[in-house]
């Protein structure tokens, strides 16, 4: 879709959900391209925006062309503010102090539930995943963005496995549940913006980015995503964003 | 006897004394018992006490569970070499740049290795329950997922106040605790630079410590600034100084990761990853005659690049 | 809405952004709303947030609850003017070697005044609690003994794993809390030497914070050393840059207790303590027009003597 | 009793009590005599013997004559090892890191009960003291050391308020009350050596200090010791003792 355009599919992603980042706000990012995500906000509409990584970090200045291979080595620790044990960072989620969470997805299904242990049966898995890291902290406790590249094996009916909850079975399951806060805002993926229904939690389309059609998020989606008639398109990405983004991942690492 | 009041005996028992406890890498892989939870120290790619693993799996030791906040590639090596056949963590592979680990898919999905996955939270709490000399400590993630219905030991329970819904996570106390620093003097008490991560609370909770490190340092270093010594020298059983201890894991303002060593091992393992991480651990762990060798095999240049990388992050 | 609902809400709708949040004393002291129930840092002669007691007291402000660690002299004045009808603490008095306070008896006793008695440890887990976004948090201590009897909201609980009995303490979420400290940026980022007590607890559980500094550096020096920032610049509301701000009380390293203030003051209650109490706010707390002028009262030789002794602290 | 000797009772009390902390004990030590206790210990019979205070200190140095006012201020802080939140100190009693608490003490019962909160009913009291402090979890946690004068007003068949439990109501109470570990396990005074009769958990002499008898003691205690026939005599204080004392206190604050 994005072969006629000067950016990829991976720029798209990262530009619209750093679009989502507000000024002022604590943001609990994951690795790759949420942390790029952030960084072009941050040199973008939102400077007062302040970085949080799993590892501990508080507010730090990553430098371009040096991006961490987590969020647990010194490249997150240039000149931060405070650095916190791993434990009392993700305390922060609990005890409120963050507006966002945002981080990476493996699979995802209709209610924003995420999976990062297992595909297939948990018991006799066809693939062992790496695990839940913080993902289910920050799902479990803040408002939560989700960008991933859209693929209709990762976009699921239901989920394998609920590593990270988001919506568990809809409704008010995850109120339920004992999760009286937070939850999935936002999925950003390379074709459109997504969010839910208020009262069924089901996955909708928020607005397509720029050459999508619904036909083409549906194809690309596992199970049937509300589309309004009238939605939204994104404006694409401008001139700026994306030389901010290549300067900060010249290598094309995550961008590529 | 509950089991609070084994722990409290066995922490009795240890010497608390204001007294040198240096000891080389293999006097100090004699500590751990047939059996013993180990717990690792430092995160990912962090601050790895790799030292002690690579004396450990050395020495042969089989069978162990160890308990980690986040487990990076030091898991491959601790599987294959069979020192390990359970992990307490919250992830476990190599890293982002270098894909999922086959070693950890190979062993966990073939059931020769039990992957015991909690959230990153859970594992903090844990530690610290035990630090505290807690036997729980609540909190209010996990519900709802499907974490919980695979765990052996965690509970939900009411608020004694509010009646809320929350999360018992027990405490976990290791029989012994492996921890890396940038320096320490010869009792034992430690100063960290960068990420604390979960080392204070794991050095607390634990039975037993082995506490590696950059430098030792005289106690009248330590003196001078104790409002930056993060463990205290009561908790450690055992000093040894290993200069790259981490290595090719990252020590914050000392090295960065060995990044080309990474590339390195995962090329070797594409192909055929049990046969890749025998290979790797022949060349590394079993062959070298010591430390020094072992280094020397990583690579002068590759040791003073991940030098030259990790001093430069105090650069304006 | 639930208590936990209800704190979420009120930590949301507070500006998180890095932002200058610098302000006079009397601007600090406008935070303060009626019926606030104020949480103060430092523990007995150490780090007290004396500066903004004494703007609070001279802005009139009356009946507040206040809660400290251990509380100190500093309470006779917050009894005596009305500031504080009710504490919340383990231990007030004045000091070992000045005896038991009057003041705090007087009050007490003829129930002006509540002192609400919990264990230190009790008072540090309640803060605790209330900066994990926990509603409580066990212990083992106070059973058995008369404080749990007299406290109206402790609990014992069993252990859910191992049925054991164990105290369970609330949360304390203070609506706005004083910290002093030795330095913190524009930004409210601050980085304390020596005992830093409860107070990163108490800035983290508390709804707003007031910070005042002996000086304000910069963001630039506080990211130079990021891992001796304590508490935050998100928990804070306002950064007053105080000198000598816990005089004739001690700041870690910039001077020690005015110890000869201290003498005089109890000389002054000795005959009758709530006269000589009146008569020492009159003179340092109403009549003074600016901090300035107070500390002028408290006298250069004394204020030299201070922070000589003070800054000795790192002499070999 | 000490006229007549070149030491004062205080002096007494501080070597007495000095010589109970064994060589690479951890103590958490209250202020005044049981810090100047501590100290003496440490340089005498005890040189790795590490004192941690209440404020948050493990291990420092104090400098003769510069005796702090309470265990928060710098004088406590001087060379030490470590410096925690009090909070972490006081959590170290409960994971066991601490051998001996030692600490003063106003108000003392028959089965080694505690008070410092108040003379008379507690809530019509005759006088209100400072209350416990760390007080409480000490005497809660660990197995405690507490040195006070010896007078019959401090020292009554039942305190008026359990402010830090010894044990209760003797036997097996303290047990049977949650408090599984720890316990008082010697009272000095400027009198005698105090114990607790392992079954009945009442207060007995386990020796007295050299000239003290028997009777002079139950004089001054407001219940009944249990004090056996042949009772042991402390060793009095030494030369070497009372010199390092009066080195350590050389304004004579707790030792006159």
């Amino acid at each position: 879709m994005t072969e006629r355009r000067n950016y990829t599919a991976a720029e798209v992603l990262a530009v619209m959900s750093s679009r989502l980042l507000k000024d002022g706000q604590i943001v609990f990012a994951g690795v790759g391209l949420p942390l790029l995500a952030a960084i072009l906000a941050q040199r973008t509409h939102a400077p007062t925006l302040t970085i949080l990584f799993e590892g501990g970090t508080i507010g730090a200045f990553v430098e371009p062309g040096q991006l961490p291979p987590s969020t647990n080595e010194q490249r997150c620790c240039r000149r931060a503010n405070m650095l916190l044990p791993s434990t009392d960072v993700l305390l922060l989620l609990q005890r409120g102090y963050v507006d966002i969470g945002f981080m990476g997805g493996a699979q995802i299904d209709k209610h924003g539930n995420l999976n990062s242990s297992f595909i297939g049966d948990a018991e006799n898995p066809t693939a062992r995943l790496p695990g839940t890291g913080g993902g289910n902290d920050i799902a479990s406790l803040t408002n939560m963005i989700v960008a991933m590249k859209h693929e209709k094996r990762r976009f699921v009916e239901k989920v394998d496995f609920v590593t990270s909850p988001g919506f568990l079975d809809g409704g008010r399951s995850r109120e339920k549940a004992g999760l009286d806060l937070g939850g999935l805002f936002r999925v950003v993926t390379d074709l459109a913006i997504l969010g839910f229904d208020e009262k069924s939690r089901d996955m909708k389309v928020v607005a397509l980015h720029p050459g999508v059609t619904a036909k083409e998020i549906q194809d690309n989606t596992g199970f049937e995503l509300i589309i309004e008639r009238n939605v939204e398109t994104t404006p694409p990405p401008t001139e700026d964003e994306l030389k901010v983004l290549r300067h900060l991942d010249p290598d094309r690492l995550y961008i590529a | 006897m509950t089991a609070y009041q084994e722990l409290r005996k066995k922490t009795e028992a240890r010497d608390h004394s204001l007294r040198e406890r240096v000891m080389s890498l293999e006097e100090a892989a004699g500590l751990v018992k047939e059996g013993d939870l180990i717990g690792l120290g430092g995160s990912t790619m962090s601050r790895t006490p790799l030292a002690m693993i690579w004396a450990l799996i050395r020495a042969g030791a089989k069978g162990h569970t160890i308990a980690r906040g986040i487990s990076c590639q030091e898991g491959d090596l601790t599987f294959a070499s069979g020192l390990c056949n359970h992990v307490i963590t919250s992830w476990m592979s190599h890293g982002l740049n270098w894909g999922v680990s086959k070693i950890m898919r190979n062993y966990t999905e073939q059931k020769r290795a039990v992957f015991e996955e909690w959230s990153h939270m859970a594992m903090g709490l844990r530690f610290r329950a035990g630090a505290m000399g807690l036997p729980f400590l609540p909190m209010r993630a996990m519900m709802g997922s499907d974490l919980m219905g695979r765990l052996p030991n965690v509970k939900t329970m009411e608020c004694p106040f509010t009646g809320e819904k929350l999360v018992a996570v027990p405490a976990l106390n290791p029989d012994i605790a492996f921890i890396h620093v940038q320096r320490c003097d010869a009792y034992g008490n430690a100063q960290m630079d960068g990420l604390p991560f979960l080392d204070a609370d794991l050095a607390m909770a634990a039975n037993r410590v082995v506490m590696t490190t950059e430098r030792i340092i005289s106690n009248d270093q330590i003196r001078r600034a104790p409002d930056h010594t993060r463990i205290p020298f009561f908790t450690v059983d055992a000093v040894v100084e290993v200069p790259f201890g981490c290595a090719p894991h990252e020590c914050y303002g000392v090295y960065e990761p060995f990044f080309s060593h990474h590339d390195y091992y995962a090329d070797l393992l594409k192909k055929d990853a049990e046969k890749g991480v025998a290979e790797y651990l022949q060349r590394f762990y079993y062959e070298p005659k010591d430390w020094n060798d072992y280094l020397g095999r990583l690579g002068m240049a590759e040791l003073q690049d991940a030098a030259r990388r990790g001093r430069s992050i105090n650069n304006d």
